[in-house]
């Protein structure tokens, strides 16, 4: 019995202040404004080199000077039947660094981090992650070398609990066979046991230990989201896609995540790239964002940048308008783009693609 | 609420789990027809694909019952218990132990050849005397001391018709269709096969089917006419050798087909053109058109039933119930003796040159230590709808 | 010549489990349960039209449309009493339930009719075969007018389907249920009507295939449904024409597998070339590719 | 630095949350209804109470359940329908037989040859299940369904042209028609016919040991890394892979697993009757499977041993019925299913569960969350 309370109560008791990886660097790189161009979104047409791995102006932590970016995508496409959803897609996304990709509906946002997960095999272009190419990798592959994401529709394993759920991300540093799981063999108590702290601590970190043994589709809507995102961060990437994390947020609860969003990159030390609809998120958080309309890049920049772009603001309003009603509503997206968020506007093509 | 569902049927299961235990426990007897009663018992398919036979011999045994009760009013009584297997081992063993639990002293079973397999194995460790009517595999009586048949063995059917064919039509050119997913068909193929094999003669096409429903034979009928065969060996039940019969007519190929015991039968198969079966030989033990006055009572009386003509399976069961009820008469056993007694008796009985003089054989039937009836099988040819005697 | 027999009488049996198998797909299309008791409806078409013909003296084809009209009739109040309660909780209680109908059609059957077989009366008993090159080549009517059956059911069954009202709501329904609900469909009406349609299918399927076959008993449906089923999932199960494909090249492998390979092993054979079209095509040979949203 | 830890999550946002599944219960349970169940049979058995009939299922009764337990982990716990089962447990009966014959030949002692033969069986009924799931991971639903059923069927195809036996004590093995020279006895398994000659071995207790085997490999399964894997592919294919689970891998081995158990299933059974065809193991079979899955609940292992047991024991007590016996098993049924699975049945149930439990809270399971989610928004 004794044992048994000595486990318990180290569960409980897990110091979460562990920096873990380079902690300190946090405060230089975060709300990094250093002028003069940043690691996100070079065009870069050029081949990626990897003696030289940034041009000159842009700011690296001093941890990543002699890596390779994160992400490094150059002239993605795809097409579906003829249709081209997504073209000449480029890409550079700093190890630590916080991107955005905004776009109204059906602009390809998601395909394109379909592709990088390797949902759809890309057409042309190629993607190179960690500085490797992503060539022949699947889903799979993808996320065993270091890339988790979210989906806009939240898919956790529903009767699984919160702790199960994040447990099966730890699979992969969980170390036993078929044969200890089939027997419960002491190796398989040990490594349970391991695991399960683990996982507390994920749990303790985003504020849910108290969910642990609740199924998670029964979960309140903004604690599946949370899970989504922890059950992709135990899986420990090097960068996190997050696809419309604030979608059917709240204000408070969207402040509340582009808390959480920050920590994590600050925590854990890894590059997060967002597609969002909502602009206070969006301009709040992202160091570097990227606009697509109709499956191509019509801006790319600061979030200040972006705010003031008339393609953007175009994008959103859509051509077809009279030139009064334009500016009207021109205003009105200028204000949207600073302040609030702006769901959707006209659109083109459908978000999914049916294959074949 | 979902766990209060839950404990609703675990509340629900528990009381019909002492429901079954109380219907199935007691082990009492059920049927109490009056003091001196033989409880004869039997399994078979009376649901299911084969379920034909299973109704055959329930029927065929209940005549016999009811002959033997009316003749004996103040003698011996005889009660015929039948329950369903669904020609399944395992039903079979269920049904068989049933049976037990009602009170039964000799055993008339099983119908089919795999479920009374399975059953002789518990009748032997439970020493209770059983006397098969229909099920005619070799492995029925094999190590089995109480155990007899009251039909051939089906390899025995296969010598006995490859014999006949080889002596009859020495110039014949023979194919075979035979469904290789029946233990009886499978069976007398196997002991054909051999005796033809033995005589040095050559079988020119042999064709399996694995579905006694409908299949289409055309394939198979095909292949008997490229191979030239003139002369085609059915060891097969009735229901698929009429769909033969109706597929070979339509494609206009008309060799001499002969078949066995299973095909008695398929003149009266309602809806059924019997010009088609023209011609057709059987070797067979008991058909329904013999002249001899037990059949024609028996006939008489199972048509005044139920409506329809007995197959061979009917008759068998008759004479089953017949054998046993007659050598339980000699061993002079009262009916409140055990099981396990009357067993004791009957195989000595039949061991020590009991006769019986049934429907389903010309001569008197007698039983070897094996297990294996003595009877002669006559050889019948349809014409003009009839089965006559060659 | 034996070649072209052996066509023609697998075209001839692949009719008869394409028109099954429609009855199958349709079903499946519009509820998404595998109904695993159309076979006995097949088999309760056939006793129907039996008893018509030998006991009420009725000619074939009167016989036939009587049993349509009773199978149809059958097949709501299958749906309606059996299916519709469980409707929307999940494929596999149906399921079970349609096995449930399989077993109480078979036994009733056995009750009603016993366990003897009947010989069925074929519909075509009056035409002769045709025989052509010296007697190798035999054509006999049953397999023409199956065929035929089979094609005219087809191009019925697609211009009802495409081109009818009653069809496109049941083409809504099929794709989706809840929207065609609130695009003002009613779901029960087209349901019912599909079960109707196919049960009907089945009374004509079950007469087509005693008149070739003739031998009929409790469990006659059984072996073909199975079969028909696989021909449903061969051609793209919920696709029309998918069965009908399904259907065919299924009945000319069984009977060219019995006639060239091997008569024991035939259904494994039909079975292997199901396994193998499926891992080529994972939803068959017409069926719709299933991409999920991601 | 100051910690930013997130806020915690509100209680009262847990309210209409479910509790996850209680392994420790769920195995209690399981474990309590077998050993319960055996040791009052027993006790009753001995007391004279328990008749022929009731005592002659006991080992098929075992089997069943573990064969609906096995079933449970690829329908259940795996999530996908197969209609093949009696596939894998023929595979077990029929090689456990002739492992059986073989050892018999030179070995006496029964509970020694009975644990190899039923390893053997599950061995070779995992390679078999090996066999068909490579080809089936990838298809989806109800095709990999009819695939299973397929495999099924030509399993059983085969047995019926696979024949077996010793010539001058050498195995020897057939296909099509007979071993040359073989006599009656020396006869394994001959086709059609099936194996015949079978030492019967099986007993309740080995059914009993077969049963907590079954359940003690199926819930450790459920609750490991790998069994979490293959539900969590269950409950969303794609965020399996996008966290990094080989689906393929994960759902292969819950099919093997699952056909290695109904192969030893399969063996006890086969050596429980003397004799035993291949026809037994038809698609009826599977299906009769499938039913105790579905009725003890998709997923749940107890409720899947109470089903096996009274669906097994429930035609024979219908046998009273005569005629009507397999009528009335199938009414019941359908009756059955649509009274545990009719929503409106389901709740009026509950209603009158909750007015005798008028303390416990009602929670009204999952609300839709989503909706009500994106209503805030």
């Amino acid at each position: 019995m004794a044992d048994k309370k000595d486990k318990r109560e180290e569960l409980m008791d897990i110091d979460i202040s562990d920096p873990g990886h380079a902690y300190e660097n946090r405060q230089e790189i975060y709300y990094n404004d250093n002028v003069g161009g940043r690691a996100v979104f070079v065009d870069s047409k050029e081949q990626y080199d990897p003696d030289e791995p940034y041009n000159d102006q842009v700011y690296i932590p001093e941890k990543d000077r002699d890596k390779a970016p994160i992400l490094e995508v150059k002239g993605l496409g795809i097409d579906f039947g003829g249709l081209t959803a997504v073209d000449n897609f480029n890409l550079t996304l700093g190890r630590t660094e916080i991107g955005g990709l905004i776009g109204p509906n059906g602009a390809g946002k998601t395909t394109i981090f379909n592709m990088l997960t390797k949902v759809y095999e890309p057409t042309r272009g190629e993607i190179f992650f960690d500085g490797k190419s992503t060539k022949g990798m699947n889903t799979v592959d993808i996320n065993k070398a270091g890339m988790a994401r979210t989906f806009q529709n939240i898919r956790l394993f529903d009767k699984l609990t919160v702790e199960e759920n994040i447990k099966v991300a730890l699979h992969h540093t969980t170390n036993y066979g078929l044969i200890d799981g089939m027997l419960h063999t002491p190796k398989y108590r040990h490594e349970e046991f391991r695991i399960r702290k683990e996982a507390m601590k994920y749990l303790k970190i985003f504020g849910m230990t108290k969910t642990a043994d609740y199924r998670a589709g029964s979960l309140p809507y903004g604690a599946q989201r949370r899970l989504e995102i922890m059950r992709a961060l135990a899986t420990k990437p090097k960068l996190l896609l997050l696809d419309e994390p604030a979608a059917g947020m709240n204000p408070s609860e969207t402040t509340e995540l582009m808390d959480t969003i920050r920590e994590i990159r600050d925590r854990f030390q890894i590059g997060i790239f967002l597609i969002e609809h909502d602009m206070s998120l969006v301009m709040g958080i992202c160091e570097g964002i990227v606009v697509l309309n109709y499956g191509r890049v019509i801006a790319k920049g600061w979030p200040e940048d972006i705010q003031s772009n008339p393609k953007v603001i175009e994008a959103y309003l859509g051509k077809s308008r009279g030139k009064m009603e334009e500016e009207e509503k021109k205003e009105d997206i200028e204000d949207a783009l600073k302040k609030g968020k702006l769901e959707s506007a006209p659109s083109g093509k459908p978000d999914r693609k049916e294959g074949e | 609420m979902k766990k209060n569902w839950k404990k609703a049927v675990v509340v629900a299961v528990s009381c019909m789990m002492v429901f079954m235990l109380a219907a199935c426990g007691g082990g009492g007897g059920s049927s109490d027809a009056g003091d001196n009663v033989l409880k004869l018992g039997c399994t078979g398919p009376l649901t299911g694909p084969a379920a034909i036979y299973g109704n055959a011999v329930k029927n065929g045994g209940q005549i016999a019952v009811d002959e033997i009760n009316a003749a004996n009013a103040d003698g011996v009584q005889v009660a015929w218990q039948v329950e369903d297997d669904e020609a399944d081992g395992e039903k079979a063993v269920n049904a068989y132990n049933k049976l037990m639990d009602d009170g039964m002293q000799v055993f008339v079973g099983s119908v089919t050849s795999g479920a009374c397999v399975a059953v002789a194995e518990k009748t032997n460790a439970d020493r209770v005397f059983e006397l098969t009517p229909s099920a005619s595999q070799a492995a029925v009586t094999e190590g089995k001391d109480n155990v007899f048949q009251l039909c051939f063995r089906d390899p025995d059917q296969g010598t006995i018709s490859a014999d006949y064919i080889m002596e009859n039509f020495p110039d014949a050119k023979v194919g075979v269709i035979y469904n290789n997913a029946s233990d009886y068909s499978a069976g007398i193929f196997d002991g054909f096969k051999k005796e033809f094999e033995a005589k040095g003669k050559e079988i020119v096409a042999v064709e399996a089917f694995a579905d006694d429903a409908n299949t289409d034979f055309q394939a198979q009928l095909n292949s008997m006419k490229n191979a030239g065969a003139d002369f085609v060996f059915l060891p097969n039940y009735y229901t698929p050798v009429s769909n033969i019969l109706v597929q070979a007519d339509k494609m206009g190929y008309a060799p001499t087909f002969f078949g066995c015991d299973g095909v008695d039968g398929i003149l009266t198969l309602e809806g059924f053109d019997t010009s088609l079966a023209e011609g057709v030989y059987l070797l067979t033990p008991f058909t329904a058109s013999a002249e001899d006055e037990k059949t024609q009572n028996f006939v008489k009386a199972y048509m005044d039933a139920y409506g329809e003509e007995p197959n061979q399976f009917a008759a068998d069961a008759y004479d089953c119930v017949y054998a046993c009820y007659n050598a339980f008469k000699e061993t002079g056993l009262e009916t409140s003796a055990s099981a396990a007694d009357i067993c004791e008796a009957m195989v000595a009985q039949f061991t020590g040159g009991f006769s019986y003089e049934g429907l389903t054989a010309a001569n008197a039937m007698k039983w070897q230590a094996t297990g294996e009836v003595d009877k002669m099988p006559a050889v019948y040819v349809i014409e003009g709808g009839k089965y006559v005697e060659k | 010549m034996i070649f072209l027999t052996n066509l023609i009488s697998g075209l001839s049996l692949g009719s008869v489990y394409a028109i099954i198998a429609l009855g199958y797909t349709m079903v499946y299309g519009i509820s998404k349960m595998l109904n695993f008791a159309h076979g006995d409806v097949i088999m309760i078409g056939g006793y129907m039209s039996f008893i018509m013909t030998m006991y009420m003296g009725l000619n074939g084809w009167l016989a036939l449309l009587v049993a349509m009209v009773i199978c149809t009739i059958l097949g709501i109040t299958i749906e309606r009493l059996a299916y519709r309660p469980l409707r929307g909780t999940g494929s596999l209680a149906v399921l079970i339930t349609a096995i449930g109908v399989s077993y109480f059609l078979q036994n009733i059957a056995l009750l009603i009719w016993g366990a003897n077989p009947k010989m069925f009366t074929s519909l075509f008993n009056g035409m002769k075969p045709i025989h052509a090159m010296d007697g190798q080549l035999t054509i006999t009517p049953e397999s023409i007018f199956t065929i035929l059956a089979n094609i005219i059911i087809m191009i019925l069954l697609t211009l009802f389907v495409s081109k009818t009202k009653a069809g496109k709501a049941m083409r809504a329904v099929s794709e989706d249920n809840g929207a065609a609900q609130l695009m003002g469909i009613n779901v029960n009406q087209s349901i019912s009507l599909t079960f109707a349609i196919g049960s009907g299918l089945a009374a004509v399927a079950g007469v087509l295939m005693l008149s070739a076959y003739p031998v009929l008993m409790p469990t006659t449906g059984a072996m073909p449904g199975i079969k028909a089923f696989t021909a449903a999932v061969f051609g793209g199960i919920g696709s029309i024409p998918g069965a009908m494909i399904g259907g065919l090249i299924l009945g000319i492998i069984e009977i060219f597998s019995r006639a060239y390979i091997s008569t024991e092993l035939s259904d494994a054979i039909v079975f292997a070339c199901l396994i193998i079209v499926l891992l080529v095509k994972p939803t068959g040979l017409l069926g719709k590719k299933i991409s999920e949203k991601v | 630095m100051a910690e930013r830890i997130l806020k915690n999550i509100r209680i009262g946002g847990l309210k209409n949350a479910v509790k996850g599944n209680d392994y420790r219960k769920e195995a209690t349970i399981s474990y309590c209804i077998l050993i319960g169940g055996y040791i009052l049979l027993q006790i009753l058995t001995a007391a004279g109470l328990v008749g022929h009939n009731l005592q002659g299922q006991f080992v098929p009764i075992c089997v069943y359940i573990s064969l609906a337990v096995s079933l449970n982990l690829v329908v259940g716990i795996s999530g996908e329908l197969s209609l093949g089962h009696a596939g894998f447990m023929a595979v077990g009966a029929f090689s456990g037989i002739l492992m059986s014959r073989i050892l018999l030949q030179s070995m006496s002692f029964e509970p020694a040859i009975l644990i190899i033969s039923m390893l053997f069986g599950a061995l070779m009924a995992s390679v078999a299940g090996f066999i068909i799931g490579i080809p089936i991971l990838g298809l989806r639903g109800d095709y990999l369904a009819i695939v299973t059923l397929a495999f099924g069927e030509i399993i059983r195809n085969f047995m019926n042209v696979l024949y077996f036996g010793f010539v001058d004590g050498k195995l020897r093995f057939a296909f099509n028609h007979t071993i040359e020279g073989i006599e009656d006895t020396d006869r394994i398994i001959t086709g059609a016919i099936g194996a015949t000659g079978t030492k019967t071995m099986a007993s309740f207790t080995w059914g009993l040991l077969l049963c907590l085997f079954t359940v003690f490999i199926v819930l450790n399964l459920k609750n490991s890394k790998q069994g979490r894997a293959i539900m969590s592919i269950r409950d969303n294919r794609i965020a399996g892979e996008s966290i990094g689970l080989d689906v393929r891998k994960y759902k292969l081995m819950a099919f093997v697993v699952s056909a290695a158990l109904a192969g030893m299933a399969g063996c006890l059974f086969g050596l429980n009757y003397s004799t035993l065809v291949p026809v037994k193991f038809n698609f009826n079979t599977s299906v009769l499977v499938l039913v105790f899955v579905v009725l003890g609940g998709v997923g749940n292992i107890w409720g899947g041993i109470i089903a096996a047991t009274l669906l097994t024991i429930l035609p024979e007590t219908f046998r009273q019925f005569a005629d009507y016996r397999m009528l009335t098993y199938a009414i019941v049924l359908i009756l059955v299913m649509i009274g545990t699975y009719n929503p409106a049945i389901k709740s009026r149930m509950n209603a009158l569960f909750a007015k005798f439990k008028p303390k416990k809270k009602k929670d009204d399971g999952k609300v839709k969350k989503k909706k009500s989610g994106k209503e805030e928004a």
